[in-house]
């Protein structure tokens, strides 16, 4: 099984250089720590920034740079500015070319349900709906199974759902799957996972076709 | 033309119980703090506020909603703020959830007299529930409608008596579309500064959508997630 | 009889103090040379300035400083810069005060036509919907009769519509008129034009209540 | 991340015969002379070209015009070129015109994925026929749709390799909105800097909608209609 840096780590694989990539709040953040050598992109935080950089060293602190997690950050050389409604022209405008969020749900026709549990407090969607129904090419970065053990991928998402049909790319603490007409098809599994294991994971319809091989690092 | 009040309290007259105001800011990060402060000491009540977030308990948003005078928050995200919760479950405060870009693009559209427009955000979810669909290569989209305010309350770096305004970093935020959706919108300043010192040509706020103009009293900027990382040896 | 100047003159006498204002070609463009004393407005001019000037000086002139009669120009302390979408937000979001322009026929129900003639080359509208449709406050500047003696206030446009209902007040060179319930409603009249002489120039329904001053300069 | 072509040659590959091209400017000013002049040298024809007006006879669009490479026309104003009249009343030329916020609302929705807006633009008028019409706050507005290019070509002052991009006075006019709309956008700008030079405040247009710059050979700006005031003695 992987931690929570590997799954970013397997996730940077899928970087090609040149990209604009917006990374959601927990995993998808830590994929900065893991760009390819060789590799060049644009990280854009939705509050307004394209070419964050990371963190400011303790007591370089900016309170005018912030990402949307509310994080300080710092910028690139290289980067700009600019208010929400551009930077949701971006988005919205598909000049985005990787997006990768967490969700609570995936269902194997692309919807994904991350913002809200019934009867729970809910505190809002953010971006996320914004980025789920414009981007072309979204992975979702999350683990396979909930605290309880119950299957993330699901014939259908039981929660409120944030977007349907959007979901390209699921890599989980398991796997990486693509979803596909008719399910979640396995592309690799996690060092030391079977096949089973991820079948036993999996609520939704899984396709296994030929050989599954190991993720590699 | 001369768009300078005295402070705070000069620049927030005429607002009343009952009114909408849009404020600008994302977290705490380019909130108008001493707009609100002086709200706060008004008592005005039953206010409708259009922001990305509510703030925190102890600072922005948070403040009015401590004394109770927000009725209803238009926002994104609101998740930290315990007193918000609160009176959110209590069923004392509404609050109508948007997607981030289509309230961004809302207030723009209000500020520059477009009434509604197409989105694909929030089809197929509980935000598209009574809004029109229709397709538009061969995707679904939803109609939202623009969104006003009876005043804006934005917070910039620079300005000037004309109204012209200059933000810094990730502070800009919705504070440039915000100043155009206002029927009266009030920018509060770090630095008031002559006509002609800021470039035409880097002006973010135009005058024209500005009414009122005032210099800060002091800015605390508190930071959120204060996140840093170690110099390695 | 007025002339262009004298129409732009007494337009002038509209302005307050504080406005942004918009100017269209010729006689509007005059407006600019009458301000009253002790008020300060703010022309804009659609290609995307805000804090016009007046022409440069001999020599002074710079290509990436026109306006939209791409005439050179010069920027006032205060001025700003802005794209073409941002420049019909502030039209259209109706933060204009007062658009002034031209026309070749006025109804008295407030639609004008100026763009185009049947049969006639079209040289297209420019921004000139986009103004009568937004602005709240539409001053016409015209002659109150063709060059062929036809009047150009009348019952019903018979050019290719502008915009509908949209004018509020034309100032010719015989008259100073504003639109209402029913017709064209005589407010001023120029220095030596008889009320007789008005009617006679003017095809649409003419409201002549009480006493019609003179203008006063 | 590198955008930078040699030249205008280079930049303009891939634009071929029948394409949709934007075009930034607003009459003479703004506009990519370079791009232009390379893409008369291609023979590409059968192009649509958006843009606010289409030259003069000798300079700017005119010189596709000239040589017959342009089909179809996009514009609000086009009043300034015999050849564009021949051409038109001949029916060789197509010519759409638009109202000219209709015009850069359009491209500014094409390039912010807003499939469509309404507007009261040219609402009674020949404009709105076959449009969908809608009333909002009592007045009516027309349904506009978005208007994206095979390429966007636009002019800047300076630029980085980035594709940051800043104007200079009312060059900007279209140019940020039709970059937004390209899917492929190539920007010429007067002076390429290195990235860091431009402050991440002040750039126009975010490098993320620009992909290939490169600086212009030289720049004749030609000015349309020179005025002005003699100094009083």
């Amino acid at each position: 099984m992987l931690d929570r840096n590997s799954i970013a780590k397997r996730i940077a694989q899928e970087l090609q250089d040149g990209w604009y990539v917006n990374l959601g709040i927990g995993i998808p953040t830590l994929i900065a720590n893991y760009i390819p050598e060789g590799i060049s992109v644009e990280f854009q935080s939705e509050n307004g920034i394209l070419g964050m950089g990371p963190f400011p060293f303790d007591g370089e602190e900016d309170a005018d740079l912030i990402n949307a997690g509310k994080q300080t950050i710092t910028a690139m050389s290289g980067a700009s500015i600019f208010d929400s409604a551009t930077s949701f022209a971006m988005i919205r405008g598909q000049h985005i070319q990787l997006t990768v969020l967490g969700a609570m749900e995936v269902a194997q026709n692309g919807d994904i349900a991350n913002w809200k549990i019934p009867g729970k407090l809910v505190k809002g969607m953010g971006g996320a709906m914004d980025l789920v129904a414009s981007a072309d090419n979204i992975i979702v970065a999350m683990m396979h199974t909930n605290r309880k053990g119950k299957s993330k991928l699901l014939k259908r998402c039981s929660l409120p759902l944030t977007g349907v049909g959007c979901v390209k790319k699921i890599v989980t603490n398991m796997a990486v799957l693509d979803i596909v007409e008719g399910g979640f098809k396995l592309i690799e599994r996690a060092p030391g996972v079977s096949i089973e294991e991820i079948i036993a994971a999996t609520e939704g319809h899984l396709i296994v076709e030929g050989d599954i091989p190991e993720m590699t690092f | 033309m001369n768009k300078i009040v005295a402070n705070a309290e000069e620049a927030i007259q005429g607002i009343q119980d009952d009114m909408t105001l849009m404020l600008g800011g994302f977290g705490l990060c380019g909130i108008p703090e001493n707009a609100i402060t002086a709200l706060v000491e008004t008592g005005v009540t039953g206010l409708t506020c259009i922001s990305n977030n509510a703030g925190v308990d102890d600072f922005g948003l948070g403040l009015l909603l401590q004394k109770r005078q927000i009725k209803k928050m238009v926002s994104s995200y609101v998740g930290e703020n315990a007193e918000f919760e609160r009176q959110m479950l209590s069923g004392e405060l509404e609050v109508d959830l948007i997607p981030q870009g289509s309230l961004a693009e809302r207030c723009r559209a209000g500020g520059a007299g477009i009434p509604a427009f197409f989105t694909p955000a929030g089809y197929g979810t509980e935000i598209a529930e009574g809004k029109e669909v229709r397709m538009f290569n061969g995707k679904p989209h939803i109609l939202e409608m623009a969104l006003t305010a009876d005043f804006a309350i934005v917070k910039a770096w620079k300005g000037d008596r004309m109204g012209n305004l200059v933000f810094k970093g990730t502070a800009r935020n919705f504070n440039p579309v915000m100043a155009m959706a206002g029927k009266i919108t009030i920018a509060e300043v770090e630095e008031l500064v002559e006509p002609g010192e800021l470039d035409p040509n880097t002006i973010h706020t135009p005058g024209i959508f500005v009414q009122r103009i005032f210099q800060g009293e002091k800015y605390e900027k508190r930071i959120e997630q204060r996140t840093v990382r170690q110099k390695e040896a």
